[in-house]
């Protein structure tokens, strides 16, 4: 039983073949994934056109005091120099959404490819690959990011990539802790004995068999991307002032907290909202009917 | 709670112990004087140790390990030292000592942050047992001041072990853990005979400022240093707690090089400075905790601010038109900012503000606060400072002002201000030297590249308990010096 | 529904009442579709009925049905299932639970997957006796261990304290049935207990079987697809297809009168009937040629040796358009060589020529057509299978990568080979976990086909099928070769098919050659006492055979351990009625021709192993002039002779 | 212990010592890469280019860094981490009290938070699909994704400051009881639990339902097992390796990512340590703190393998 250093359902649930997928797509995401789907929708929406809907400028400082309350004028109060808290959490879905969806979809391919290089090819590359990836994952962010801001200056440019480097070996341990176990079935025999090549067998044969487990660990990862960018920021590697991340605004206005000022709830309020919805819909998709195993 | 409350005047009480939380702490942390570099070492070194003189409210030298201080021409200097004054070894001051302990910031092995102000001192040599002559370089009518200061304490002849403090100050050292802790307990047989009042002092840094003010809310600790201004309300909300308020002349300046570009065009330089609106910046990044500055670097509280230099206002028409005259408009100008300067970057963002009203662009960089003075500071063409008042004008002048200082932050060069500077130093009498130096903050005012548009006050809060806490204008916590004169209301 | 009159107790309410039972299954599309429709059958008590039918006819659903049970993606529609005096359809979960493993009792179709890996044996054992509170922790084992001998489970004080992986596949199955009789349940279900095993194992289980349920009066269903087997075990047959059933009856009826045709094909097939022998045989060069092959597992020594050696310095040719039957029990190295010569496993010793040329011996060094020549077909259908792709795209994909096909091409393909192998077309969008075990094994087939071989390795492909798509898939293949000149090297454990079908036969043991040769010659004796032994298992679709056979092939099919034997000496000797003691027992016999032109391995004269038909006399004959030479004498040696006088 | 235990931890020890070397190496690079040096970040604002060359030279600081290297790393071969270069204490006595620190705080934290989270994945693979495994699921991802930051400070805020029920900072465990202990760090073992308990949670919850539909367990029910039986005694051994996998990875976080924590408590432990030793460059340090984390990691990884072989007897009895 190796399969069991395996996490989520391995060989549970997979995308349905192409030609039947569109019929039968939807009625298994059900009502939470659903609810998931359109709360992302909503906040990509934001990221892109979020300026639009801003009540005030995000970054004016109004005549207004510091950290009010919710009121009519400032539906989520003021921050800790007086600015439009919704107008800049809109504008802030940009940098969030934006960066850190990208830094982990980063990160996930690149533990992806990675992950299942090592256990499809194995040996010696296994074995260099994991080692190297397990110094990394020890050698502390606030180090790498340093050492990035030093080496190429700040700019978005470095910063996805940098986010991405952090977290790209957790990825790759489960990943590869996956695939080893799928590695060793038969079906991928099979593909071996006719011929096929490295990264068909990874991407064709493993890989459907571990996006279970893989999605569901994107689904956590992009929160620790979240809160990473905002340290990151703070650093300053990465969101330059007068914008900032969701993380960076609850940050900012850390102060407002004894104050009970909603400019350090709603940020918060925003980030629990994306990231849930997203491991919301993700499980709805992959963590559900996993007992379809049964028959033999 | 309220403002103030703490410097009522009454008799004081002894015994009792108090935690106190600084701003900072790190393994850097240090009891040798030479190296010390932040306000926690400042607040440990004056616990353990005595300077020859030490500073008062106005930074006006008193004697304290010295009897008298006379000179000549305030070229060679002789100091009387007090007797019988001793170490917490036991062992008592001599002229050795101070030698010593002078000497020690010349030697570049030390690392002494002083070796500058040291360097002036050609010559210390011990006259007597309790007598000490330095010859200076040159006439320094400060130098009195200049021995208040904290680096200059005195240390026990021959010391390098600092993993302790042999001083004569007012508490002994239990224990040091650099950046974990310090817990100093009363000097049985202090010299001064008076103080201090408190059996015990353990003293350590939170970094963090929401940290640090709940941990005196809960009652975990009864003075903290440095709070944010957005913290006050919350402070004065509770009742059973006050803030002790310093005007004490620090700022966060905006540095331009005027040895390049865009800086090196006059119009710029005015224009951006007529950009700060420095009544926003009062209240909306500090609070209302600051005074509006004149873009020179005395403070009101300072014995030499010059009254008369017109007030420059915030004017975007003025402003626009300059900066029109230098070209700045049409291109993007970037600002770096640091939490390592600050406020820095709320700063910068007010200013950000201001430009985008008259169409120029502004890009905010900021940098990590690890290394910006080595690596931003007075490097890039437009960046932030922040310079803590220095017990005298001069001094101040000649670390920033003087064309070749080495830290001259906007590479203003002014023959004028040269001449002057040097003349003011030998100069005794008063009130050709007050008016010497209100030349020189006009000039500043006038010409220098640096940019600045507040002081920032100092705020610390403590519990209603501790008593006797005075403002000193050479810094928060009584200018460090809190635990001598602090005692506790039971 | 016929109601069997036959049974002991007539009178009384049959024991288990199945009426109109309805289930279905949810497909990809969240559609369901009926896999069992409207079955109604009844159980007396005290006898054995026997659910028989092709693979995917439903057993497997029907026998869980009885449990109230449903696998993942399933659900019981309709009908009831009555239990004694339960309405198993309309219990509660907690009802249930107290009926399984209680009242009822399910003996899995794969003992290995049935087991928990990581516990003993003795505690999954005793768990339903725990669970129902039947029996103290102590009195459940004492009960257990009396199973274990009652069974002929080897060394029964002891072997509870194993872990699943540590005993043999036939093992395990017994080990499956004492687990279910710890608490003398009133119902057994028997889900094709011995298909996966060989034929020397499977009369064992049998015999076993039989006994227990003999002695405890159990009531028993029984699901299988071999005729044969189930001939020797019920009293009753349903004969199902297509999740409905076809025909009901009493097994003597069923065999010599079946009323239904689809019954008499089944019979009619139940004897696979030989093939002309292949047509451009002899005269070519030999396709494949194998010389002193020597494989293993676990790493190498220094010497390049397997830690773990399974084969042994195996030899032989196949020559195009004919087929080599290789034979042999359970773990003798099978499934081994066609690896080895697939490229999938290195070889220690030994060439594999293909046409002459030598192939190298890992495939990532062999050329894409050489690969496409030489298909394998793995005996593990549902791992060979990825559980993440539909049938449709599993049967492309070597069309596609070996053909280039593509398009409306590709899916006309992918439906031809699936009318091949006897599949509806409907299956290419399902996946692998919908398909009944014999459906999975023939989508393998089909995929090997779609590379238009010229070398296929059969893998066990017929053991999970039954008869009649059994004798399909070995009509297509003699077809194939008829058409296409295609070669096969066809393992099995099963004589009986590889004797029908072979042109050459080679039968191993413990990983060594022990006879060879071509069909015609290996008909007739002299034999290595090892084939005379498989000869022997293969069940005979007559009633009582069981017993009868019992007489001798009890007797030295199962003496394992009775003896031990040097690396270097005969590996069947411990269980081989004419080993010499000194001689077989030191030294390997090499391969030596045979009066009848075979090749056999054994240190005996033609003459002596001529002697050896298979008599139960003969047999005793030998053995008393074996104790004669002071060997431990048989009623020691062999349990299964101690389990049938209990 | 048996022989594959034994292989398999010296195959890691010496995989190790690589591993650390290399670690080692990158971080000496990265530290002597990074803008600034000890020198410079002493002087701070007084770094005049001479007076920063003289110090540096004091401190040996001018010698090539390979020399610097290999003479550390001779150091550390006999046992001899250095001295700090910002305060001259030798790092062994920096280190020691902190990290026992660290390690207080992460044991009990682990001690908190494992259960805890494995009580949350069982309970909702058991009750996969049901209200209450969304609901729960959806809660831990909440409680993920709030600024750990932002927990402490609330928790001081209403614990510390509003009921004056706990101190706000947290004490460093030095001759209190057990209570005052927990009492003391309550608060960073709350805040670090709502970090890790997620991933362990959700780890744990995939595994079990990945057993779950073992034909094993379909056998189990088939006996008669009720739920709670079949996911405890039949799921759960099975489950072992990737739940220890898992656990390991989040309680590797405990060493080295708790720098938020430690500040917001003021607790003196060795992250903050490591921050203080990367922003003055005192690279001794850094090295040091850096090898510790990586070594509790490996540790971990290595505990977690041993941990699914021990419970997978077919590899106990290779
Ligand atoms: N989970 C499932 N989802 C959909 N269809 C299924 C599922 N399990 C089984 N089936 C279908 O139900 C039918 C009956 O399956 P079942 O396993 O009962 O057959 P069987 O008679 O036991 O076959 P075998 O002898 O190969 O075990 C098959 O056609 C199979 O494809
Ligand atoms: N991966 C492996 N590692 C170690 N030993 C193995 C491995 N696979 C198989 N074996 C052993 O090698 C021997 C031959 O295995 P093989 O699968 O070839 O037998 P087989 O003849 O195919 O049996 P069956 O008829 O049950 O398929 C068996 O004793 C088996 O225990
Ligand atoms: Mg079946
Ligand atoms: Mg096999």
């Amino acid at each position: 039983m190796m399969n069991h250093d395996v996490s989520p359902p391995v060989l549970a649930e997979a995308p349905p073949a192409p030609r039947p997928a569109r019929r039968l797509f939807w009625p298994r995401i059900g009502f939470a994934g659903t609810l998931g789907g359109s709360i992302i929708l909503f906040w990509l929406v934001m990221a892109l056109f979020g300026g639009h809907f801003a009540p005030h400028d995000a970054t004016e400082m109004l005549d207004a005091d510091v950290f009010e309350p919710i009121n009519w004028l400032y539906p989520f109060g003021t921050d800790y120099l007086g600015r439009d808290i919704l107008s800049r959490v809109l504008a802030g879905a940009r940098q969030t959404v934006g960066i850190a969806l990208a830094a982990t979809v980063l990160a996930a391919l690149g533990g992806l490819l990675a992950g299942l290089a090592a256990a499809v090819i194995g040996g010696w590359f296994d074995a260099i690959l994991s080692r190297t990836l397990d110094a990394m994952i020890s050698i502390p962010s606030k180090l790498f990011g340093l050492i990035l801001v030093a080496a190429f200056g700040s700019s978005i440019l470095v910063l996805i990539p940098t986010l991405a480097v952090i977290y790209l070996p957790g990825c790759y341990r489960l990943v590869r802790a996956a695939a080893v176990n799928v590695a060793k079935l038969d079906f991928v025999l099979v593909a071996r004995a006719r011929g096929e090549g490295s990264f068909y067998i990874m991407t064709r044969e493993v890989l459907p068999n571990i996006v279970g487990p893989v999605l569901a660990d994107f689904g956590l990862r992009f929160v620790y991307v979240v809160l990473l960018l905002s340290s990151l920021s703070f650093l300053g590697l990465g969101v330059q002032p007068p914008d900032a991340d969701w993380g960076s605004l609850v940050r900012e206005n850390i102060g407002g907290l004894p104050y009970g000022a909603p400019a350090v709830i709603m940020p918060a309020v925003a980030i629990a909202s994306l990231t849930i919805s997203i491991n919301m819909l993700i499980d709805s998709l992959f963590g559900r009917n996993t007992d379809r195993k049964g028959a033999h | 709670g309220g403002l103030g409350t703490a410097f009522a005047a009454e008799t004081p009480k002894k015994g009792g112990r108090i935690r106190v939380a600084g701003f900072s702490s790190s393994t850097a942390d240090t009891l040798d004087p030479a190296k010390q570099a932040l306000s926690t070492d400042y607040v440990r070194s004056t616990m353990f140790y005595n300077g020859l003189t030490s500073l008062d409210e106005r930074m006006a030298p008193q004697l304290e390990l010295a009897e008298s201080i006379e000179h000549d021409g305030a070229t060679v200097w002789t100091i009387k030292l007090r007797r019988g004054v001793q170490f917490h070894d036991g062992k008592t001051l001599t002229a050795d000592d101070v030698v010593y302990s002078l000497n020690r910031h010349k030697d570049p092995a030390v690392g002494s942050k002083a070796k500058t102000l040291a360097d002036q001192m050609e010559e210390i040599k011990a006259t007597g047992p309790l007598e000490v002559t330095i010859r200076l370089t040159g006439p320094n009518a400060d130098l009195p001041v200049i021995l208040g200061t904290y680096h200059f304490k005195i240390v026990k002849d021959g010391t390098t072990d600092f993993t302790t403090a042999i001083g004569t100050g007012p508490f002994t050292c239990k224990e040091f853990q650099p950046g974990v802790r310090s817990i100093a307990t009363r000097n049985g047989n202090f010299w001064k005979g008076v103080g201090p009042w408190l059996d015990e002092v353990e003293y350590f840094g939170i970094s963090d400022n929401g940290a640090r003010v709940n941990a005196l809310l809960s009652g975990d600790v009864d003075l903290i240093a440095a709070i944010d201004p957005r913290s006050s309300r919350q402070v004065l909300g509770t009742d059973g707690f006050a803030i002790a308020e310093t005007k004490w002349g620090n700022y966060t300046n905006l540095v331009m090089r005027m040895d390049q570009a865009p800086c090196n065009n006059p119009d710029f330089v005015l224009g951006m400075k007529y950009l700060f609106d420095r009544e926003l910046m009062k209240k909306s990044v500090f609070r209302g905790f600051a005074e509006v500055a004149n873009d020179q670097p005395l403070a009101s509280s300072n014995r030499y601010y010059s009254p008369d230099i017109p007030q420059r206002p915030y004017d975007p028409e003025k402003a626009k038109f300059h900066l029109k005259k230098a070209g700045a408009l049409d291109s993007t100008l970037q600002v770096v900012a640091s939490a390592a300067a600050k406020s820095s970057v709320e700063m910068a963002v007010v200013l950000q503000q201001a430009a985008q009203k008259i169409g120029m662009k502004i890009d905010i960089k900021q940098v990590p606060a690890d290394g910006y003075w080595s690596n931003y500071w007075m490097k890039v063409p437009v960046g932030f400072g922040n310079v803590n008042p220095r017990p005298t004008a001069d001094i101040l002048f000649n670390l920033f002002f003087k064309s070749d200082a080495t830290w001259n932050e906007s590479a203003w060069k002014d023959g004028r201000f040269d001449q002057l500077l040097a003349a003011s130093r030998a100069e005794t009498d008063e009130a050709k030297r007050t008016q010497m130096y209100h030349d020189m903050q006009l000039l500043i005012h006038e010409n220098s590249g640096i940019g600045i548009p507040v002081f920032i006050n100092n705020l610390d809060a403590h519990s209603s308990r501790l008593k006797g806490l005075r403002p000193m204008s050479s810094g928060g916590l009584m200018g460090y010096g809190f635990a001598e004169y602090v005692w506790l209301d039971t | 529904m016929t109601k069997m009159t036959q049974s002991a107790d007539s009178g009384a309410a049959p024991l288990v009442e199945v009426r109109n039972l309805k289930v279905v299954a949810r497909g990809e599309d969240g559609r369901e579709f009926p896999i069992v429709k409207d079955v109604s059958f009844s159980v007396e008590r005290g006898e054995v009925v026997a659910l028989i039918g092709e693979s995917g006819s439903g057993k497997t659903t029907i026998a869980l049905a009885m449990m109230g049970h449903a696998r993942g993606g399933c659900r019981i529609a309709g009908g009831r299932v009555r239990l004694g005096d339960s309405e198993v359809t309309a219990l509660s979960d907690a009802g249930l639970a107290d009926l399984r493993g209680r009242r009822v009792a399910y003996i899995a179709q794969s003992a290995a997957a049935a087991f928990n890996p990581s516990r003993t044996i003795m505690t999954q054992v005793v768990e339903s006796a725990l669970i129902h509170k039947t029996a103290t922790r102590a009195e459940a084992e004492i009960k257990a261990r009396a199973l274990f001998k009652a069974l002929a489970l080897p060394d029964p004080d002891r072997v509870g304290d194993r872990y699943p992986h540590q005993v043999s596949g036939g093992q395990l199955q017994r080990l499956l049935a004492a687990m279910a009789l710890i608490t003398d349940p009133e119902l057994v279900i028997f889900d094709e207990p011995t298909t996966a095993l060989d034929v020397t194992t499977q009369i064992e289980v049998l015999k076993a079987f039989k006994a227990v349920v003999r002695d405890r009066g159990t009531t028993g269903l029984y699901v299988s697809h071999d005729l044969a087997v189930v001939t020797q075990v019920a009293d009753h047959i349903v004969v199902l297809r297509d999740g409905a059933i076809r025909e009901v009856g009493a097994t003597g009826q069923i065999i010599d009168a079946p009323r239904d045709d689809y019954t008499r094909s089944l019979i009619a097939a139940a004897e696979p009937q030989p093939r002309g022998a292949a047509l451009l045989a002899e005269p070519s060069a030999p396709l494949l040629e194998v010389n002193g092959l020597t494989a293993g597992y676990g790493g190498v020594d220094s010497a390049g040796m397997p830690y773990i050696p399974v084969l042994n310095d195996v030899g032989f040719r196949i020559h195009r358009g004919s087929t080599l039957g290789v034979i042999g029990e359970s773990g003798c190295g099978k499934s081994t060589l066609a690896r080895v010569i697939a490229g999938l496993m290195p070889r220690a010793r030994g060439s594999v020529k293909l046409d002459g040329r030598i192939l190298a011996p890992a495939i990532g060094s062999r050329s894409r057509e050489e690969l496409r020549r030489i298909q394998i077909v793995f005996q593990m259908a549902d791992t060979a299978l990825n559980p993440a792709t539909t049938v449709g795209k599993v049967l492309s994909r070597p069309l596609a990568f070996y053909h280039g096909l593509s398009g409306p091409a590709l899916d006309r393909r992918v439906a031809e080979l699936l009318d091949l192998v006897k599949l509806p077309r409907k299956l290419a969008a399902r996946k692998p976990a919908e398909l009944s075990g014999g459906q999975k094994q023939r989508i393998n087939l089909a995929r090997a086909l779609a590379a238009k071989p010229d070398l296929i390795l059969c893998d066990e492909v017929t053991s999970a099928l039954d008869t009649v798509v059994a004798a399909a898939i070995l009509d297509l293949l003699a077809e194939l070769q008829r058409e296409l000149g295609v070669s096969y090297m066809f393992i099995s454990h099963d004589l009986k098919t590889v004797r029908a079908i072979c042109d050459d036969i080679m039968v191993l043991y413990a990983g060594c050659k022990v006879e060879a040769g071509s069909r015609e010659a290996m008909a007739k004796p002299p034999h290595h006492p090892y084939t005379d032994l498989l000869t022997a298992s293969v069940p005979e679709m007559r009633m009582g055979w069981l017993e009868g056979a019992g007489a001798h092939t009890g007797a030295f099919a199962s003496m394992h351990g009775g003896r031990v034997v040097s690396r270097a000496g005969c590996a069947f000797y411990p269980r081989c009625p004419l080993g010499i003691e000194g001689l077989c027992d030191r030294e390997r016999p090499p391969l030596r021709p045979t009066v009848r032109g075979t090749e056999i391995a054994c240190h005996r004269s033609d003459g002596d192993l001529m002697g050896l038909t298979v008599h139960g006399t003969e047999i005793a004959g030998h053995r008393s002039d074996l104790d004669v030479m002071g060997r431990p004498s048989a009623g020691q040696r062999s349990p299964t002779i101690a389990a049938t006088s209990i | 212990m048996n022989a594959v235990i034994w292989k398999l931890l010296l195959t890691r020890l010496a995989t190790a010592a690589g591993t650390l070397l290399f670690v080692a190496t990158t971080v000496f690079v990265i530290t002597t890469m990074l803008p600034g040096d000890v020198a410079q970040e002493i002087l701070g604002q007084n770094a005049t280019p001479e007076a920063v060359a003289a110090l540096r030279s004091a401190m040996g600081l001018d010698q090539p860094p390979l020399e610097r290297f290999l003479s550390w790393l001779g150091g550390l071969m006999v046992g001899n981490p250095g001295v700090s270069l910002v305060n001259g204490l030798p790092v062994a006595t920096l280190i020691g009290e902190r990290l026992s620190n660290s390690l207080v705080l992460a044991a009990i934290t682990a001690a908190v938070s494992v259960p805890v989270a494995l009580l949350i994945g069982i309970s909702s693979a058991m009750l996969r699909g049901s209200l209450y495994d969304r609901v729960v699921g959806a809660a831990t991802i909440f409680v993920v994704s709030v600024p750990e930051f932002l927990v402490a400070s609330l928790a001081v805020l209403v614990f510390a400051v509003k009921l004056h029920w706990l101190p706000a900072l947290a004490q460093a465990p030095q001759g209190h009881d057990l209570l005052d202990l927990m009492r003391g760090l309550a608060m960073p073992i709350v805040t670090l639990s709502f970090v890790i308990v997620a991933q362990m949670a959700r780890m744990t919850r995939a595994a079990l339902i990945d057993t779950l539909s073992a034909p094993y367990i379909e056998m189990a029910r088939l006996k008669g097992a009720r739920p709670i039986r079949i996911v405890l005694t039949h799921a759960l051994p099975n489950a072992i390796g990737p739940i220890a996998n898992a656990v390991a990875l989040s309680l590797s976080f405990l060493l080295g990512g708790v720098i938020i924590v430690e500040t917001i408590f003021n607790y003196p432990g060795i992250a903050k340590l490591m921050v203080d030793g990367v922003a003055t460059r005192d690279f001794p340090v850094v090295q040091a703190c850096a090898l510790i984390f990586c070594a509790g990691y490996l540790l971990l990884v290595m505990l977690a393998d041993i941990a699914a072989i021990l419970s997978n007897p077919r590899l106990r009895h290779q």
